[in-house]
């Protein structure tokens, strides 16, 4: 059997010469980069040559670049760090009701510790409004943390206005860039963030590997006390193969995006266009133009998500939703409730994300089998009889 | 989380599923905020259930209990119906994952629904039956932390 | 010329079987593991699996074994973690003066935050009185944390007993045994031990990536908030291929223990034999018999301890010193003159940690080039001036 | 941190090592705390510096810059030595790295405490001669941050 991966948004593969990137530095050099003998000077030349590639693809400097372990470390640190610096200064923090939960369960902790937060409401599409913020901005505001794009629905964020409302306002502000880094186009200084979250497992680089870019002159505390590492920053003996395969991955990416992004927007599309067309009751959560070029997330009435994730499974198609079931948690994704759906339809919902190793051949596969699936999970459903029911009244 | 075989086979082969045309009892417990939904028919003739089917509004454990549960009082008495619990539909599905076990308890809730509806409409007593609960019906797991 | 690795305790190579074991999760099997398809399981399984190993190898139980980014982040996490948890109760917490910096100065950091912190003195060896500890502890103590071996004289701490008083005072105990887990016998249940830190890259696995130990039972706030990774614990998409090497290194580690620790000491023995008896006004640093296998401290009277590193590199061997020069800082290593070593003294030292790599005839090799290098510096050395115009006079 | 090509020649094989006996000059400065002393010998001869040694204990760009302030030195006017300064020395070696800077400044510190040593020693005075300071040389880079 086929077997179809279209959950890149959980996480991507690993491209070969990004594995091959990271070889050298398992086996042959693998010193401690703080060392000051020849294997470790050669760590150290890999390290400094990582942080200035990456520094590069986002239009930063090397100095602003901080290795860290992931999307998530990154998020805890700028908003903890920063939190943290100027809690004598203020205590309101503005973020959004879609964040990721490395966002919101930091916000939510720091709620506990004397801090407020302003969670700002979204649109129908997942757009924050930036005069919604501007609104929200108080002056005891240290900080506003909205994300780039939203995992869930893909939606962007107009990054570009709010940095610019941030700057006018003299408030730090924060982006989790964790789904648009890689993706789309990305640049800090015309984004106008402060600090920016990145992670490497997101666009076909390592796991357990990430970044956070922070301006020059930007004040943070460290979130890992430790040695010397990350200019005093970040403790922790470098992960130089991770740091190696996360600037390589970056890199591919990058130089990639533009023709990667014409091929991954028009399977989108395609696949909106064909489950649309061959399926009833179903609804395209986010924006409709504004999103991820990967981004699919449908709702289909009547149905769990969990349900129709198994049987796709059993089809060899990797999807992933925003059910309730498939996270453990009583409640359906935060996201789609945001958005405006009701429970039930939030229960219903399929995220299809692409790589660009997906094919036209796979996403037909994938129209053929899905209206099946979706039918024989209605006709086994008691709220698709009721629907049938008052229809025919 | 990871179903057993059992589960995956009741799930993706549900038995019973469907409707019964003038049941001798429906029972629907479960609401759609939470994400599932059982309908349990019950045809019941001189005090045995003859036939049953149901409709699933939910994840693969909850279609799987609903299947199970159906399965396991075919042709059984009303008194053996109501010895049936979660923890016995649980155990014929070779276990069930911790965060799923509201779906057993919701088949079992679904199942006493209907032999309820069937109780009332036909004025008879059921011994040990309860009135069906309405509202949320998970039971979180606890945090043994 | 030939390539002499003597700095273990800094980092290490890692073993063929370890990349091995991590290959396939770069590759085919890259799902995330909190996903419910057919892929992600096989990673969930993996993960499972890499658990229970290290429960094992420790004595735990595998509910109480959690992944991190490495040491410092594990020792960061525990501290932070307990202090979060019990500040209403307690505000102080009894350390070492010769702890990492990961625990230093996440002590100092918390001292800034409302927190008293009481650093032990260790004798001459580096060891920790337990009487000491004992002593310490008031009514709101809420933490001791003391390693469990040093990283830099490679004395070994009697954690079984301050385990024991920890226990009978009702106060939690941490130990970061970042160098002690995979060289020496380390089982949680025996060291009475309530928190323990490991890292992968110290015991041939790879960086980046380490564990916590957290009893059954213990309370601790998370340090990564986000997902619900790691029993809600922890935060971020788990570096699958790092945890499957870090169990896969620690098994070989603890496996083939006995024997390399055998043959280790053995040349740990023979090299400090040979270096004292061939080199004058030097003095082994640390406990004579009560240290780790791989860790062998000098110092060199009257010489610099980065002059001697460079010297030591054009000769090919690898090796680390406390000198305030290596570090970039202007203090000599805190450890050094922890035991009491006078600064000029704790600025010439030389450590070398060995590996099970590493053979009889490499220790020749540096015991055949040691004694020009020293007597090199030592002629350049106004100390050394000074000191022969005195013993002339 | 990772030394030049230069500060490494000059490490490994460093000029001027040693001492001169009744030298007409001699500097010390730093000290074993800190972990560099650099000790600076002049043989001042119609006031053109003809000889000079230097000992030092610290790390490879205290040897270093010492080598190459000798190098710098040797058979200079006194007022042509006045002039090399920590900048020049670090220029002449490729540059080094900013935690090491420090060491750059004690040569010079080194070279004028002796020069200071000989003033003293003959009674002149020296143009823009400046008594050696005593205690912490170090200069800590700043932070950027
Ligand atoms: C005793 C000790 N604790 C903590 C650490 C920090 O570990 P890591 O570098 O993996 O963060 C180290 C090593 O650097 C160590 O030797
Ligand atoms: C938007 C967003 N932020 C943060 C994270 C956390 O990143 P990581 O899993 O690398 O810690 C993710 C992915 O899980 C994400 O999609």
């Amino acid at each position: 059997m086929q077997k179809i991966y279209f959950d890149n948004a959980a996480t991507t593969s690993m491209k070969k010469e990004v594995i091959d990137a990271m070889m050298p530095y398992f086996t042959e050099s693998f010193g401690n980069p703080s060392s000051i003998y020849e294997i470790a000077r050669e760590n150290k030349k890999a390290l400094d040559e990582s942080r200035d590639k990456i520094a590069k693809l986002l239009g930063a400097d090397s100095k602003e670049i901080y290795f860290t372990s992931g999307g998530t470390e990154s998020d805890n640190w700028a908003i903890k760090g920063i939190a943290d610096v100027y809690k004598d200064k203020g205590n309101h923090i503005i973020t959004s009701s879609i964040e990721h939960h490395a966002v919101l369960h930091t916000c939510e902790y720091l709620e506990k510790n004397g801090f407020e937060v302003t969670y700002l409401p979204v649109d129908e599409y997942g757009q924050v409004n930036p005069k919604d913020v501007e609104k929200a901005i108080k002056d005891n505001t240290i900080l506003i943390t909205i994300m780039y794009a939203n995992n869930e629905i893909g939606t962007i964020q107009p990054i570009e206005e709010i940095g610019k409302i941030a700057k006018e306002k003299g408030v730090i502000f924060h982006t989790d860039a964790v789904q648009a880094v890689g993706h789309i186009p990305v640049d800090v200084k015309k984004a106008n963030v402060d600090l920016l979250s990145l992670s490497g497992h997101k666009f076909h680089g390592p796991k357990g590997v990430g970044a956070l870019y922070i301006r020059k002159g930007i004040k943070i505390k460290p979130l890992l006390h430790g040695g010397a590492q990350e200019r005093g920053r970040r403790g922790g003996t470098e992960n130089v193969p991770g740091i190696v395969g996360l600037a390589k991955a970056l890199e591919l990416a990058v130089e990639n995006m533009e023709e990667n992004n014409k091929k991954m927007i028009e399977l989108r599309d395609y696949i909106i266009k064909g489950v649309t067309e061959k399926i009833e009751h179903v609804k395209l959560n986010g924006h409709p133009t504004n999103r991820l070029p990967n981004n699919i997330n449908f709702t289909f009435d009547f149905i769990e998500g969990e349900s129709l994730l198994l049987l796709l499974d059993m089809k060899g198609i990797y999807a992933s939703s925003g059910s309730a079931c498939t996270s453990g948690s009583l409640d359906p994704s935060h996201v789609l409730l945001s958005i405006g759906l009701p429970h039930e339809r939030a229960h219903g919902s399929l995220r299809i994300t692409i790589g660009d190793e997906n094919t036209k051949a796979e996403a037909d596969y994938f129209l053929e089998v899905l209206p099946s699936i979706v039918q024989r999970l209605r006709d086994m459903s008691p709220l698709y009889e009721e629907y049938k029911k008052q229809k025919n009244r | 989380m990871m179903y057993s075989k059992k589960v995956m086979d009741h799930f993706m082969n549900p038995r019973n599923v469907g409707e019964i045309e003038n049941a001798s009892g429906v029972g629907e417990v479960g609401n759609a905020k939470c994400g599932d939904i059982m309908k349990i028919y019950l045809d019941i003739e001189d005090n045995i259930i003859k036939d049953v089917k149901f409709k699933t509004f939910g994840c693969g454990a909850a279609v799987a209990t609903s299947s199970m549960a159906t399965e396991m009082v075919k042709g059984k008495t009303i008194q053996e119906a109501m010895k049936i619990t979660n923890k016995a539909v649980m155990e014929a599905l070779d276990g069930l994952p911790p965060v799923k076990v509201h779906c057993s308890v919701l088949a079992e809730e679904a199942l006493q629904a209907a032999l309820w509806d069937y109780a009332q409409k036909n004025g008879i007593e059921i011994e040990g039956l309860k009135p069906p609960k309405s509202g949320d019906h998970h039971h979180i797991p606890e945090n043994d932390e």
